[in-house]
């Protein structure tokens, strides 16, 4: 019997998700869980006719959690990089990112390039792309890695412990609207460009498949398109949540 | 990939409280285990020396903090005055009371409020400190409070003052008194001193982080840093029965 | 701004509720099954077999020595790879529990051991048994020692709660980290979490000095 | 009375060639002595002589390396002997009281009874109340051990040991942390005790109390037994040098 | 020697009209008393009847109500006074010895000279073998308290006292906790202290010691002063009712 055959028979598709803050996953203001991402995985279920249950980890859990079978697949705004490819099965690139410099809208920092300066200090997130892209980009700076999610690096770089942040533009686009218009300059050139995509396990080849044809069918349909407009090319999301 | 599925008994009972069955639960895959890499364990060695390095001077200094805060503190709480031992009481529970998260972020994101934009890594020695301190103070306290009343009077009767009879005669006796408490103190500063990767503190936790985070091995990462945390908990423990011993020189009780 | 978050993280109430709510039960459960199996293992220890005493005590270090993040993923993860399969909550609930109990046995110890040895030759000379000696005499004497670092520790546990999150269970401090995903503001976010602590914790930490007092008091123990 | 070891065993307690050692040192060399049933034995000695090392060994809170040593009839040390059961035939009354804190003086007298001797509570505490009575503290029976003054404290524990009903009692410098006044209220009780006819072994310095009820005063020095005989030839006419020396000082003043 | 106390105030420790309360409890009441410099004044009566707070009071390690307390000249609770300097020169050996654990009998010794004292080590340790071969305890030097017998742990605390050369000298109740054997060794060195001159005070109920060396015998009952004169006056003829109950039950046995 094959992941999908068991899904099927338990009636339930368990989706380990990453709260990593607005675009792709967050918790509301009344507490429901929800974002691009969490809306994709719940097409997901509904196209199988099953229910979803998410199960919400913090990074330190994501991957072991996948891993160890306790979710069939993980829902979380990552990059499949090869390393880390051999021990995770990733779907196809369902959107294409990458990542951007911000700082604060005042500072002395105006354009990418000012941030090469020996010794300026760059926030990026932990075990994030942006991490790596950060430190081919920036050879010369002092990059500081932080936990804890997007919105604690721009709350870092406007309290000035940090002067230039690397993440996810979308990242940045969604969580920057959590202040004041205009409190943060977000360059316009990407660092890189990043794939996102699920993960499943190289055990459930059938789920993997199934999921592939998901993402063909949503993008052909414009389903996909709705969803990433809604959240991620626009900040559509934020009078509804 | 998958193993057929063959029954296995569990140890312990099912599940206290929800049963959620799935035939895939069956499967003794060890996808974790089974693949367990030591060879990329040995590839990240240097990055978790890197990291032991770091927790360990950090935890250094930070105890070393813990116990300047921690002896003022059980200073200003043994004495008689209620201008001294109000404020330090509050510190000692207020600090107890609430998770070293929140003083973390108290003094991360509250002290560039007020002007101090300090290096993560001052932050986190202070929280650390600050944080230890208070938990150090009640120790020592404690330890003062052991020693016997005519200790202290036989110190009074032969007219030392007050530091003379703390640094002569309290001090030297509490301190043995307060050595297992402090070991475990140490204990968990070391394990507390992760939390500092929050604030972009890389130390040995983070390394592990890193090896399931690129990697995507996290039995790899979680085991060796587990197995580093014991290591340092051991030299503490050896440390700490070393110092026994030299505090123990004398034989173990006097017989007043 | 800061109006504007704080009427934002209202409405987050019931979510900080349900956080603190897991936070208690977790606690509670796992502080009174610790107690009960570290007290067991406490006279374990002290029992005189050296076996049992040896394989408490490098239980108890491998506990104390390594982080309990580290122990609630073997609990959580690598268990089922070896058939033994627990949802979150009961992971969670082991975990603490194995670490509350580690810790308490090495207070227990240190009350026990605390007993003047004659208490044990007076109930001795009087032919109580083993299991006598440890109810009437030694455990109810070495409560005096034990009770006040004992609720100390409870206090500790509580905080220590926080990792469950690793596994999936929403606590308070993980619904801090949610939060503060809508509401960027740490000092604010974990200030509020702080205070949700504060209010679960300090009752118990002014108990432990009563504690501490009434046992100092009732012994004619004089202060400096 | 006799004052030299039977040699039928008919003694309630005999030692026969017991000695002791603690590492290196050979605390009780050789020592044979029979206490028979309802004899008053006072011990005497310098300090560290092993006089509390003799009479802990009795009740097993000493184990001895060779030698027998048997107790009512029961030999110490053979896995046929109960230790338990046979201590609760005797009775032990430490130099330091050891009354145990968190019980009051009722308690501490019906502890054992009731969880040993399985003797209901009610009735338990009836007697212990007599025995309290007995000992002069008829209202004190509520007061917790640190209430109490040291020569109280001491009667507690005598009545302790009583309330178990032994046929033995043993105690160890019962008077010695005391002062003057209460040296004489606990030697009352002891008094009072011996002559209902208790076998009773006293390691005491106090020669009045010897004197009274002892019908033999036993000498140690250095882990052995140096001297043995009735009060009077011991304090009128000593045979060693040692005791006599030892005699002198603490009479002197 | 006088038994009343001088007007003048030229007594060394002086004692005008003083009153203490723990709580409710009158432990000290309208004490009078004038101590002579080289006098030896021994102070006994009931347990509990303020014998240690009396002199506890002379050194400051409990303070009065009200009354005067005059020592050495100087008015205690006056701002005046120096009290960490007065102490210096006033010794105090402790019932329970109170020697510092963690320190060698010579460290014991040596301590307060040098730290409060300031005299140079090398001299202050060389004083102190020699107090301590005074006192029989050469070989003693570097033992510790724990390796020490009772007695001889008491005449370390002795040594230390006198290591300070103090003007006066203390003792609360320093032989009750000795055995025998034990107590006449710490006599004979009180005994010696005396004959130099040394103004004491010392609680006690040696009475051969008191015979032997004592000017003045004090008997207090709850809190007061009750009686007081020479050692021949209160043995052979006590003047209260209180103090003959009290000398009948201590010279009884
Ligand atoms: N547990 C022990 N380990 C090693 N030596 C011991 C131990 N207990 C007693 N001793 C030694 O054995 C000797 C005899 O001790 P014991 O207590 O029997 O003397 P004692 O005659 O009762 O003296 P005292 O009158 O001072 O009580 C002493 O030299 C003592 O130091
Ligand atoms: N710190 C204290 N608080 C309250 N009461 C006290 C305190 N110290 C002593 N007392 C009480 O004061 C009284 C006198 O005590 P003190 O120690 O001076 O008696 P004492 O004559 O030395 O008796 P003993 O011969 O037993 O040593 C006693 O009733 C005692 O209970
Ligand atoms: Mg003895
Ligand atoms: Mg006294």
């Amino acid at each position: 019997a094959g992941t999908l055959d068991d899904i099927t028979k338990r009636g339930e598709l368990r989706v380990a998700v990453q709260t990593q803050g607005p675009p792709f996953s967050l918790v509301g203001a009344n507490g429901e869980r929800t974002g691009s991402s969490v809306e994709l995985a719940e097409l997901m279920a509904k196209e199988m006719g099953v229910k979803i249950t998410f199960l919400d980890f913090d990074w330190d859990g994501l991957i072991p959690a996948l891993l160890s079978g306790k979710a069939d697949l993980l829902v979380a705004d990552m990059t499949p990089t090869l390393a880390r490819g051999m021990k995770v099965a990733f779907t196809k690139p369902y959107m294409y990112t990458g990542s951007t410099v911000f700082t604060k809208a005042d500072s002395k920092f105006k354009t990418t390039e000012d941030c090469k300066a020996k010794g300026t200090k760059i926030a990026v997130l932990l075990g994030a792309t942006g991490e790596k892209e950060a430190k081919t980009a920036f050879p010369d700076a002092d990059i500081k890695s932080y936990k804890g999610g997007g919105p604690l690096l721009l709350d870092a770089i406007n309290n000035g412990q940090a002067d230039c942040g690397v993440n996810d533009v979308s990242a940045v686009k969604g969580q920057s609207t959590a202040y004041p218009a205009g409190s943060f300059t977000i360059m316009p050139d990407l660092l890189s460009k990043e794939p996102l995509a699920f993960a499943t396990r190289y055990d459930e080849p059938d789920l993997l498949v199934w999921m592939n044809l998901f993402l063909d069918q949503v993008s052909v349909d414009g389903r996909l398109q709705k969803n990433l407009d809604y959240w991620v090319n626009s900040d559509a999301w934020k009078k509804d949540h | 990939m998958a193993v057929p599925a063959t029954h296995c008994c569990s140890l312990l009972p099912y599940s206290l409280f929800t049963i959620r069955q799935s035939p895939s639960l069956f499967i003794t895959a060890r996808p974790m285990l089974e693949n367990f890499s030591f060879r990329t364990i040995v590839e990240y060695l240097p990055l978790f020396g890197q990291g032991l390095v770091t927790t360990v001077w950090l935890s250094a200094l930070s105890f070393a903090g813990a116990l300047a805060v921690g002896i003022v503190l059980a200073a200003m709480n043994l004495q008689r005055g209620r201008l001294f031992r109000v404020p330090a009481k509050a510190y000692i529970d207020a600090v107890r009371a609430t998770p070293l998260l929140a003083q973390l972020y108290f003094l991360y994101f509250g002290l560039p409020r007020l002007g101090f934009v300090l290096p993560e890594l001052v932050v986190g020695i202070l929280a650390l400190s600050l944080n230890s301190g208070a938990y150090v103070a009640e120790i020592i306290r404690a330890g003062i409070l052991s020693i016997p009343r005519g200790q202290v009077e036989a110190g009074v009767a032969s007219g030392m003052t007050y530091v003379q009879r703390m640094r002569f005669v309290i001090l030297p006796q509490a301190f043995k008194v307060t050595i297992p408490p402090l070991l475990g103190q140490a204990i968990v500063l070391v394990k507390d001193s992760a939390l500092l990767s929050l604030i972009s503190v890389s130390e040995l936790t983070r390394a592990g982080q890193l090896l399931a985070s690129d990697r995507f091995m996290p039995a790899e990462g979680f085991i060796t840093i587990a197995a580093f945390y014991l290591l340092l908990y051991y030299g503490l423990k050896g440390l700490a029965a070393l110092s026994g011993r030299w505090f123990g020189l004398q034989p173990a009780r006097s017989s007043t | 701004m800061i109006w504007q978050q704080l009427q934002s993280l209202a409405g987050s109430y019931p979510l900080a509720l349900r956080g603190l709510g897991m936070t208690v039960v977790l606690s509670l459960i796992s502080l009174v099954l610790g107690t009960l199996l570290g007290f067991g293992l406490g006279i374990l220890r002290t029992g005189g077999n050296r076996l049992i005493s040896a394989a408490i005590g490098a239980w108890v270090d491998l506990i104390r020595g390594t982080p309990f993040l580290v122990q609630i993923f073997l609990i959580f993860f690598i268990l089922p790879e070896f058939g033994i399969e627990l949802d979150a909550f009961t992971a969670g609930i082991i975990a603490l529990t194995n670490l509350a109990a580690c810790f308490i046995c090495e207070i227990v110890v240190a009350g026990i051991r605390s007993v003047p040895t004659g208490q044990v030759e007076a109930a001795l000379a009087s032919g109580l048994s083993r299991w006598q000696r440890m109810r009437q005499v030694v455990l109810p004497q070495a409560m005096r020692i034990v009770l006040p670092p004992l609720v100390g520790q409870y206090v500790l546990l509580i905080k220590d709660s926080s990792v469950v999150s690793a596994i999936g269970l929403t606590d308070l401090t993980r619904v801090g980290w949610l939060v503060v995903q809508r509401v960027p503001n740490g000092l604010l976010v974990f200030f509020l979490v702080g205070v949700g602590y504060f209010i679960v914790c300090y009752p118990l930490i002014m108990l432990a000095r009563r504690l501490e007092r009434r046992m100092g008091a009732a012994h004619g123990e004089v202060q400096l | 009375m006799t004052s030299s070891p039977s040699k039928n065993g008919t003694g309630m307690i005999e030692f026969r060639g017991v000695n002791k050692w603690f590492g290196a040192l050979n605390v009780l060399r050789d020592i044979t002595l029979s206490v028979e049933p309802r004899e008053v034995v006072v011990v005497c000695g310098p300090s560290g002589s092993g006089k509390s090392t003799l009479i802990r060994c009795i009740n097993g809170l000493e184990t001895i390396k060779d030698g027998d040593l048997v107790v009512d009839g029961q030999r110490l040390g053979d896995p046929a002997t109960n230790m338990t059961r046979l201590r609760t035939e005797i009775g032990f009354v430490f130099q330091s009281f050891n009354l145990y804190p968190h019980k009051t003086a009722l308690e501490n007298v019906t502890l054992a009874p009731i969880h040993v001797r399985k003797i209901p509570r009610t009735e338990a505490e009836q007697a212990g109340r007599e025995l309290l009575a007995k000992v002069g503290l008829a209202d004190k029976v509520d007061a917790y051990p640190a209430q109490l003054s040291g020569g109280q404290q001491q009667r507690v524990a005598i009545a302790r040991c009583l309330g178990m009903r032994p046929k033995i009692m043993l105690f160890d410098e019962p008077t010695s942390a005391l002062d003057p006044e209460m040296i004489s209220e606990v030697l009352d009780v002891m008094v009072a005790v011996a002559e209902e006819g208790m076998t009773m072994m006293v390691v005491t310095h106090e020669m009045g109390f010897a004197r009274k009820v002892a019908q033999r005063v036993v000498f140690m020095d250095a882990g052995a037994i140096v001297e043995s005989g009735t009060p009077d030839e011991f304090f009128s006419d000593p045979k060693t040098d040692r005791s006599r020396a030892f005699l002198s000082r603490i009479l002197r003043h």
